[in-house]
């Protein structure tokens, strides 16, 4: 890259130059070499024409996104006769094979090659496998070997490869408005190294998000000790500040807790998203699962209080609504009863009604001592966290079942402290570079730090911007450089457990994108050093170097790097309290509410605004799409005579926005719920503008909630597009729930197991039945936790395309695997506090299979394998199947959904999955895919397919497990186990379809959450 | 009345028309006609009268048979096309139903039956009567025009052995036609 | 019409004073002879501009994808189907006005059945249109036909939407012919008293050169009986067949044995309502009065409250037979969803149009005055479109799993394409009364011919014509 | 009255009649011919190739394996396609002068690969997977007809799906033992199983134990399970 335009590095290059340039792949001693594509490969134009599209695009995100293309963008572009995917019909038209001229070792056209590599959030990273076709990355899976998620991802981790072809991605490079190269960034660069080693640093400031590559905490190590006075501050709106601050208060250092639910019989969550906040939620939700099992002698009994619904909530066994201020009397009223020293005595009164609950809870804590944990949610204040750590220590479960870890001494301990700081000094004019690292501070730092202005300070002569994004930062920088997706680059990531996994770039940057470490490569005169000699550089400094080549690449291959064993931290101090100044509860004033932040469930702090996948993957318990509400709870709504989708206006602390309202269950009764990462205005042409910026009301010093919300209803509505309706099971039992205690001993006289007579009056099957597969899924309802990882997973395996948010409001989603969620229990109550029940619902390969009945044109027939089969190219579109689905799985292409058109997309395609055009129906297949290849892979080496070797896109996913498929007839496939469990059961059994998905009775500990146990 | 390719030199005949106004009479004068031997003659009416073709001696109606034939045919067409097709062709385990699921076999064997009676009603019909026939002689008659509206007809042909140009043109005055024509071909 | 009343004390079936040339006259007349009218041409002009409109609607669907009218996932089937039922159940009269009362010797039937065979064709037409746009992928139809593909594949036979295919094709192509059998002689009728020398062409050559002879007659006679009775069992099996698409399938509401005979009596019924809404203003301006007369417009209106019980009946035992099934989902959905849920409206109209309001025919007054009994067919024709709104739409949208449940609502394009359908309908039907004989001649002289016997022969003739019209 | 019509318009509606009933008959017999025929199936049509490769050259005169140039045959979905240094392995030493070779020598030179048309190509939504044909004992042959005798390659075989289906539902008269596979001139061996079942392609039902002594029954012999050849989901995802 370097050496090609070295020549006249004055004359800017067009930017098909640049794209060419970069075509150029680099040159690798070791390991396989990448591509964006075949078609680059072939370079026979068809890639060049993509790079100048590619190019006009970049343009116009520089100048402000066309606005008619917005959001309608992914999905009704085609609605044309293009008859492409399943098209067919006519004289075919020539086509052209492409060889390689070099053949590479590995890559065998057609067979996937997995890379190990890992993604990071927030200061945590997980590791991931990527499935790479023919150089493309088209589906990523979680990395067994890693302990975060044991081979388990969340949903965003999933999404990441959309992201990585996102087109709206930031695509060059731009210096003051206009379109610039990297090459002459690099040589301001060099200079500005010049000037600030001059002056020792000052007035350079570096702002990144939380940073867990350990090459980039050197490479910043590195540079404060050549440029003292430069600082680093580091700034993610969802942080872990409070808990650090608690510790700080209770221990003296900023340690950082990590729950282990394995080690724990009770766990109180005190408004902490054990199950679904950051990727330490995958390691919480598989312990929580595997601890309900109900062969597990003493199962994990959950409390929740929290101010607004969470996947926690919904888990635990006794969920307990009380106002984000109230956790603290929650807390002090558990320690005053274990007899916490130092432990406050606060006016009681707000959480009266709970009293006789905390105490029960306080007694069983006691009794179990040991086997218990309190956890402290990161929105909590610190008070409350040193609270839990001192509710900890009495409980015995330092150490065990809480562990704690330092935290990076380098690393600013208050975030947020730290990004006021850097306004404050930039205000003070004490600021003349700053270097901002795959941050988006004009959008998500505090509205009342007002950064847009400080960065505007005319003092400011340098404002670079890395971002994937040319977002609302990259707006006001004088450089934006477009930021490598990890899957672009190398790189190292730490997770909180300290496991380390090495990020190995899939494909060649799509749209020259650089890293962090470049960049600060380049400020450390590295100049044009490759990443992965950056990286390998610095794990030379830590690994035993007599195998270091040895171990490199065995962490290339595990994923996880072989760390030398680290010498044991020391015990912490034991908490204390006595520095605790403890804040009054305040009573809210009449009219007043309690305002609660979170970060969104589907696109977290807005980093995910232009991931269509994420946008459209129903919230959790909200079912919400494409948009945020503000929560507010039934009585709330009762009282003030508000309902869905009317507009209200939030005022808090003299700012004030507009949002519609969406009535959540759960909600407690004051308090007031909205979720960040909305109302983006440079996200990209799906992200943007759409839902309401909720950041605008958020303050430094109320980061998480805060009292003092006036809520005034307006006559304005805004469609929700929400893809459950209907929120109780009239009755119909599709969730079975039972309790543990009735599992335990089952069969005298347990009502559920039972099954329906096989009433059919015809024989099983009509011809001969494979004798040596039959396909069939188990869904252990008892482990769901409800956080649609399946379905995203599904639909990045399926080529299923999004539909945008008019489709969805006219219920027209296309996710193969949806997961339902019930609302259970009598009367007003139980919408104040219900009981909630997630059920994933698939395709049910029905036996009898309604839909296969009434195809006109066998475009849907069952395999002697016993799949229900669904042959896009022969069907026609009557969409009697979907009518008659008892089970509504069928999905429909009412339009062309699927976006032939945006070149990027195409090449994100999974080439082992149809693409589906308009007017063709499609369903789940139980990833048939997934079954011919192990069927083939199996047929080459001469053997049968394994019971259990088989796994499905849903299945791999599940953080807890729950989804598992397999061989029927293999009695010792985990699939024919599970059926075989009295908790089995099938969804409308009684209408005789025989489906071959069944699912597992739901257990609880019959606490006073539910009423009397409840039998199939 | 002779249509432009009828040379005037040859004058050929096709038959002698009488026309009538009432119906019944038109029955009565072609019975008397058969009862004199007649056999090659034709009866023109604007609707079915009744008892009008027996008196000129038709009586074996092939239509009933053809429909019968036809009906049969497309049924067993109809079904046979299914069951060939669902049990042999291209057999497929459509919701555990049995391949030869004859009672979902019924409704289109009898809509294919209906179609091949209908079919050959109708076709069978025009071929035993000889349509189309755009031309034919006796739209030569004079007024003919007529018995498409309110004129009844007897045509005897001149291909009848006992048909004399004199003495049928007699016979005929006699049963008090409106009038009586020579139809030329 | 009270002043010629008939010896029984009932209105004729044909107004007396009439012969042979009369009749051919009269009705030849608004064929060849009748100038252009101002009724006609705003009639045709709004058809013809629905036409246009439909164009325009069927266009933007080829071009998008059915994504443009209001089905969603579950309520995958709307307008298009409902639509398509309700056309077909009109297209019943036509074909059992002839078929039916022909074989029971009904002599009212002769002045109506070929205008009611008409409109049948029209309406089938219609009907057919739908199944067709409402694919997916319409260019692939013929996928549901038997043909040698080289995919080696043929239909999947157990689905009642192939069932459709045969059937309604069956039913347009058995009408087509019966239509046209009937409308022979009258062509060559047509063809005879043409001034013009191409009118006499075109209607000579589709005449075929009919020329009346009696051995022809005969035949013909039998062709046309054995047609009406081939007619017969096809009219009640095709509603039958529509009846099954969604008997044959598991959702509450559809998923009932009783949809067959009470699809086929809403059909009549709709039928003979359309039937209505149509005869009584052409017989008011093309001066048809002697030929449809009063007796006619009485008789239909009892067929209409019959077949309009009959549909009652069925009402009642959806109910009942939901009670009594104890089957949960048919309880929740006719008990509860469709009286008192989201469609109530449409469910609460359909009764009164279907059940309530044609109870009024229990008037002979009303049954006689042409007016009421034209407003009262329009209701039933309303009521017949939301009964199967209510069955399509509420079954569909609230099925098994709550989870899954969701409204619907049609689209501009969805009242467009029906409009169009209207306007195609009522394109053809004026064509027709312009082009072709809307009343079978021949068959009416034939009944003139009957009349005059029945005068001869007095006093036996009181009581042949009780027999006869009862 | 004057006659309305002319003699002639007799026979004239008469033809016109027939031709409206048979008429739609006759074009759609037409259309089923059309899509069977070359100008559809593109059966023996020779396309034009950047480079004028002979098989039949490589092939049978100097008898290079199949396996050679398209190496991922037994194992992958795809035969694979040689990249231009499998060709430059020879022809850096022999014809390195020909004319007929400088695309190649030129892609080698800009590294810019061949652009060779495609002769065998199934449609999007159809699968197919070359390794399991080779491991079950399907012959080249069988799909790809006698490549050794193909100056330019065309294409032998229609390749529709009912030509798929009449392997897929009666495979024997197909199979081989696998070491044959890449045989262009086996037959089956006279009187053994394989030659019976050949014999009778015609007859779907597996010949049964009778020939037990005529050597291993084709399906046995490759573990051909026979009844999933004809779900949907084979070749369709």
């Amino acid at each position: 890259m370097m050496k090609s335009q070295n020549a006249d590095l004055d004359k800017p290059l067009t930017l098909t130059e640049l794209m060419r340039g970069a075509a150029a792949p680099e040159a690798e001693s070791t390991g396989p070499r990448y591509w964006r594509s075949l078609s680059e490969l072939a370079d026979d134009g068809s890639f060049g024409e993509m790079a100048s599209r590619a190019a006009a695009r970049a343009q116009a995100a520089i100048h402000g996104l066309d606005e008619p293309s917005r959001r309608k963008f992914m999905t009704l572009m085609g609605a044309s006769f293009a008859l492409a995917g399943v098209a067919g019909c006519g004289v075919q038209p020539v086509e052209k094979i492409v060889p390689y001229v070099e053949q590479p070792e590995l890559i065998v056209p057609g067979k996937p090659l997995f890379f190990a590599t890992a993604s990071s959030r927030g200061g945590d990273g997980v590791g991931l496998l990527v499935e790479s076709h023919m150089g493309r990355p088209i589906k990523i899976e979680g990395n067994p070997s890693h302990p975060t998620g044991k081979g388990a991802t969340d949903v965003f981790s999933q999404a990441e490869i959309l992201s990585l072809y996102d087109p709206d991605r930031s695509q060059v490079a731009v210096h003051d408005g206009g379109v610039d190269t990297w090459e002459r960034f690099l040589r301001f660069a060099v200079d500005l190294r010049a000037r600030k080693l001059g002056e020792k640093g000052r007035g350079l400031r570096i702002l990144t998000r939380s940073v867990c590559s350990p090459t980039v905490l050197d490479q910043i190590r590195r540079l404060r000790e050549q440029m003292p006075e430069a600082r680093w501050h580091s700034y993610e709106p969802v942080n872990r500040d409070a808990a650090r601050k608690g510790a700080e208060l209770a221990l003296g250092s900023p340690m950082e807790a990590s729950y282990h639910l394995e080690k724990a019989d009770v766990v109180v969550a005190l408004d902490a998203d054990l199950l679904g906040w950051g990727p330490a939620g995958l390691r919480h939700a598989r312990a929580f699962a595997d601890r309900r099992d109900p062969e597990a002698e003493s199962p994990l009994k959950l409390y929740a209080f929290e101010p607004t619904p969470s996947l926690t909530g919904a888990a635990a066994d006794v969920r307990v609504p009380v106002a984000a201020a109230d956790v603290l009397l929650v807390a002090a009223a558990l320690a005053k009863a274990l007899k916490v020293e130092g432990a406050p005595d606060l006016d009681a009164k707000r959480i009266e009604p709970h009293a006789a609950r905390i105490a029960a809870l306080a007694a069983e804590l006691e009794s179990k001592k040991g086997k218990a944990l309190v956890a402290v949610g990161d929105s909590q204040p610190a008070e409350v966290h040193a609270l839990g750590l001192a509710l900890n220590a009495a409980l015995g479960a330092i150490g065990e079942a809480v562990t704690l870890a330092p935290a990076d001494e380098l690393a600013p301990a208050d975030q947020t402290a730290s990004l006021v700081e850097l306004v404050r000094e930039i205000e003070a004019g004490a600021v003349d570079t700053v270097l901002v690292l795959g941050a988006n501070p004009v959008y998500e730092a505090p509205a009342d730090l007002k950064v847009a202005e400080a960065l505007r300070n005319e003092k400011v002569t340098a404002l670079i911007h890395l971002g994937l994004y040319n977002d609302e930062t990259g707006a006001l920088a004088h450089w934006h450089l477009p930021e490598a997706h990890f899957l672009e680059s190398w790189g190292d990531v730490r997770s909180a457990d300290g496991t380390v996994s090495l990020q190995q770039p899939l494909i060649e940057p799509l749209y020259q994108g650089r890293t962090a470490s470049d960049v600060l490569a380049a400020l450390l005169g590295q100049v044009g050093v490759p990443g992965r000699e950056l990286v390998r550089e610095y794990w030379k400094t830590r690994l035993p170097e007599e195998n270091f080549e040895a171990s490199w690449r065995q962490a290339l291959r595990d994923g996880v790097v072989p760390l030398p064993a680290a010498e044991p931290a020391p015990a912490p101090p034991a908490p204390k309290l006595d520095k605790v100044q403890w804040p009054a509860p305040a009573a809210p004033a009449d009219g007043e509410y309690e305002l609660v932040f979170r970060p969104d469930p589907t696109i977290w702090d807005g980093r995910y605004a232009n991931n269509g996948w994420l946008q459209e993957l129903p919230k959790p318990l909200t079912t919400l799409t494409w948009d945020n509400a503000a929560l507010v709870s039934p009585a709330l709504a009762r009282k003030l005579g508000i309902e869905d989708q009317q507009v209200v206006t939030l005022e808090f602390r003299s700012s004030t926005i507009k949002a519609p309202v969406l009535i959540a269950p759960g909600q407690a009764e004051g308090t007031v719920t909205v979720h960040l990462g909305y109302g983006r205005s440079r996200a990209g042409r799906v992200g943007n503008g759409i839902g309401f910026d909720a950041y605008k009301l958020r303050r430094a010093d109320a980061p998480w909630s805060g009292p003092g919300l006036k809520l005034i209803p307006t006559e304005g509505r805004i469609p929700l597009a929400i893809t459950q309706h209907h929120h109780d099971t009239k009755n119909r039992e599709p969730v079975k729930v039972s309790t543990f205690e009735a599992a335990r001993h089952h069969g005298e006289g347990e009502a559920h197991g039972h099954h329906h007579p096989d009433f059919s009056l015809y024989p099983d099957a009509p011809y001969k039945q494979s004798e040596d597969y039959a396909w069939g899924m188990a869904i252990d309802l008892n482990r769901c936790i409800g956080c649609g990882a399946c379905t995203i997973a599904c639909q990045a395996e399926n080529n299923i395309p999004i539909v945008g948010k008019d489709q969805v409001l006219n219920s027209r989603e296309m996710h193969w695997i949806r997961v339902d969620r019930y609302y259970e229990g009598e009367g007003a109550a139980s919408a104040d506090n219900p009981t909630t029940h997630f059920q994933p619902v698939p395709c049910m390969h029905c036996e009898k299979a309604p839909c296969e009945l009434v195809c006109p044109v066998e475009a849907t027939t069952h395999s002697d394998e016993g799949l229900n089969e669904m042959t896009y190219n022969r069907c026609v579109g009557t969409r009697y199947c979907g009518n008659n689905c008892p089970y509504k799985v069928r999905r429909f292409n009412f339009l062309q959904y699927t976006d032939n058109e945006t070149p990027g997309l195409q090449l994100l395609r999974n080439p082992d999955v149809t693409v589906r055009m308009r007017g063709v129906m499609e369903k789940c297949t139980y990833c048939v895919q997934r079954i011919n290849e192990a069927r083939q892979n199996a047929k080459v080496e001469g053997r049968k397919v394994g019971g259990d070797e088989v796994v499905t896109a849903c299945q791999a996913a599940c953080p807890t497990r729950a989804i598992v498929f397999g061989n029927l007839l293999d009695k010792e496939s985990s699939v024919s186990k599970l059926q075989a469990s009295h908790r089995n059961y099938a969804l409308l059994e009684e209408l005789g379809t025989k489906p071959r998905t069944t699912y597992l009775t739901k257990l609880t500990h019959g606490a006073e959450a539910h009423e009397e146990p409840r039998h199939g | 009345m002779s249509g432009a390719h009828a040379t005037p030199e040859t004058p050929e005949v096709y038959g002698l028309m009488a026309e009538f106004d009432d119906p019944d009479r038109l029955v009565e004068v072609t019975r008397d006609a058969y009862g004199r031997g007649f056999r090659q003659m034709e009866a023109y009416t604007p609707f079915p009268v009744e008892g009008l073709d027996h008196a000129l001696g038709y009586h074996r109606n092939k239509v009933p048979r053809t429909v019968f034939a036809g009906a049969l045919i497309g049924g067993l067409s109809g079904f046979l096309l299914q069951c060939w097709s669902a049990m042999y062709y291209y057999p497929h385990n459509i919701a555990g139903k049995p391949l030869y699921s004859w009672p979902a076999f019924i409704p289109i064997t009898f809509e294919t039956t209906v179609l091949g009676g209908a079919l050959s009603a109708v076709f069978g019909m025009l071929f035993f009567n000889g349509l189309p026939k755009l031309y034919h002689p006796v739209f030569n008659a004079p007024a003919f025009a007529l018995a498409s509206d309110d004129r009844f007809f007897l045509c005897i042909q001149s291909r009848d052995p006992l048909f004399d140009p004199a003495e049928t043109l007699a016979f005929l005055e006699t049963c008090g036609p409106r009038s009586v024509s020579v139809v030329p071909y | 019409m009270a002043d010629h009343q008939h010896d029984d004390g009932r209105p004729p079936v044909l107004a007396p004073g009439h012969t042979y040339a009369t009749v051919t006259s009269t009705i030849s007349d608004i064929v060849l002879t009748r100038p252009l009218d101002w009724r006609w041409a705003v009639g045709m002009g709004i058809g013809s501009s629905l036409l246009l409109v439909f164009g325009a609607a069927v266009s933007m669907l080829l071009f998008k994808g059915v994504g443009i009218w209001g089905v969603n996932a579950p309520v995958m089937w709307g307008w298009a189907i409902i639509n398509f039922v309700w056309w077909v159940g009109i297209g019943h009269a036509g074909t059992l006005i002839s078929a039916i009362l022909l074989l029971l010797k009904q002599q009212w039937r002769t002045s109506i059945n070929r205008f009611a065979e008409a409109m049948t064709l029209f309406a089938v037409a219609c009907a057919g249109m739908f199944p067709l746009l409402h694919m997916g992928r319409p260019w692939k139809f013929f996928w549901m036909m038997p043909y040698p593909s080289t995919m080696a594949l043929l239909p999947q036979w157990r689905s009642p939407l192939v069932w459709d295919v045969f059937a309604v094709s069956t039913y347009a192509t058995v009408s087509a012919l019966f239509w046209y059998v009937g409308l022979i002689p009258d062509l060559a009728t047509l063809r005879d008293r043409a001034k013009n020398k191409w009118v006499a062409m075109i209607y000579g050559s589709l005449a075929l050169g009919w020329r009346g002879s009696a051995r022809h007659w005969s035949r013909y006679k039998s062709a046309y009986m054995l047609l009406a009775a081939l007619a017969t069992p096809l009219v009640v099996s095709v509603h039958t067949v529509v009846s099954l698409d969604f008997a044959a399938s598991v959702i509450p509401g559809w998923h009932a044995t009783i949809f067959p005979p009470y699809f086929v009596a809403g059909a009549i019924f709709s039928g003979f309502a359309m039937v209505v809404t149509l005869c009584v203003p052409l017989r008011a301006w093309y001066g048809l009065k002697d030929f449809i007369t009063i007796r006619h417009l009485d008789n239909m209106a009892k067929i209409i409250l019959a077949t309009g019980m009959i549909v009652g009946y069925g009402y009642a035992m959806e109910f009942f037979i939901a009670w009594y099934s104890g089957n949960p989902y048919e309880e929740f959905l006719l008990l509860d969803a469709r009286p008192f849920g989201t469609y109530s409206n449409a469910y609460r109209c359909m009764i009164l149009c279907n059940v309530g309001i044609p109870q009024l025919l229990w008037v002979p007054a009303i049954r006689r005055n042409p007016v009421l009994l034209w407003i009262i067919s329009i209701f039933v024709n309303i009521g017949m479109w939301l009964e199967r709104y209510v069955i399509v739409v509420t079954s569909l949208s609230q099925d098994f799993l709550p989870s899954s449940w969701a409204d619907y609502n049609p689209t501009i394009w969805d009242v467009a394409t029906f409009l169009g359908t209207i306007g195609l309908f009522t394109f053809l039907l004026f064509l027709f009364v312009r082009v072709l004989p809307a009343i079978a001649v021949a068959e009416m002289r034939e009944l003139v011919h009957e009349k005059h016997h029945e005068h001869a022969a007095a006093g036996a003739a009181v009581a042949e014509a009780h027999g006869e019209n009862r | 009255m004057p006659q309305v019509f002319h003699p002639s318009a007799n026979t004239l509606s008469r033809v016109v009649l027939f031709s409206l009933a048979a008429g739609p008959g006759a074009l759609l017999g037409l259309m089923m011919l059309l899509v069977r025929s070359p100008y559809q199936t593109q059966v023996g049509v020779v396309r034009e190739q950047p480079v004028q490769f002979s098989h039949e050259h490589h092939v049978k005169g100097l008898g290079i394996d199949c396996r050679f140039c398209h190496s991922s045959v037994e194992t992958a979905a795809s035969a694979g396609m040689p990249p231009t240094h499998t060709c430059m392995t020879c022809h850096s030493q022999i014809w390195t002068g020909s004319p007929l070779l400088e695309p190649v020598r030129a892609s080698l030179k800009e590294q810019k690969p061949l652009a060779w048309t495609r002769i065998h190509d199934l449609p999007d939504f159809v699968y197919f997977h070359h390794g399991v044909h080779v491991q079950k004992g399907v012959g080249c042959v069988e799909c790809h007809g006698r490549v050794d005798n193909m100056p330019l390659a065309w294409r032998e075989k229609p390749l529709t799906m009912q030509w798929c289906l009449e392997c897929h539902r009666n495979p024997e008269p197909r199979l081989r033992p696998k070491d044959e596979v890449f045989n262009m001139e086996w037959t089956p061996p006279e009187g053994s199983e394989l030659a019976h079942a050949a014999s009778t392609a015609t007859t779907s039902a597996p010949a049964e134990g009778s020939h037990a002594n005529l050597g291993p029954h084709p399906n046995t012999m490759n573990h051909v399970e026979v009844g999933q050849l004809t779900n949907c989901s084979i070749c369709h995802r």
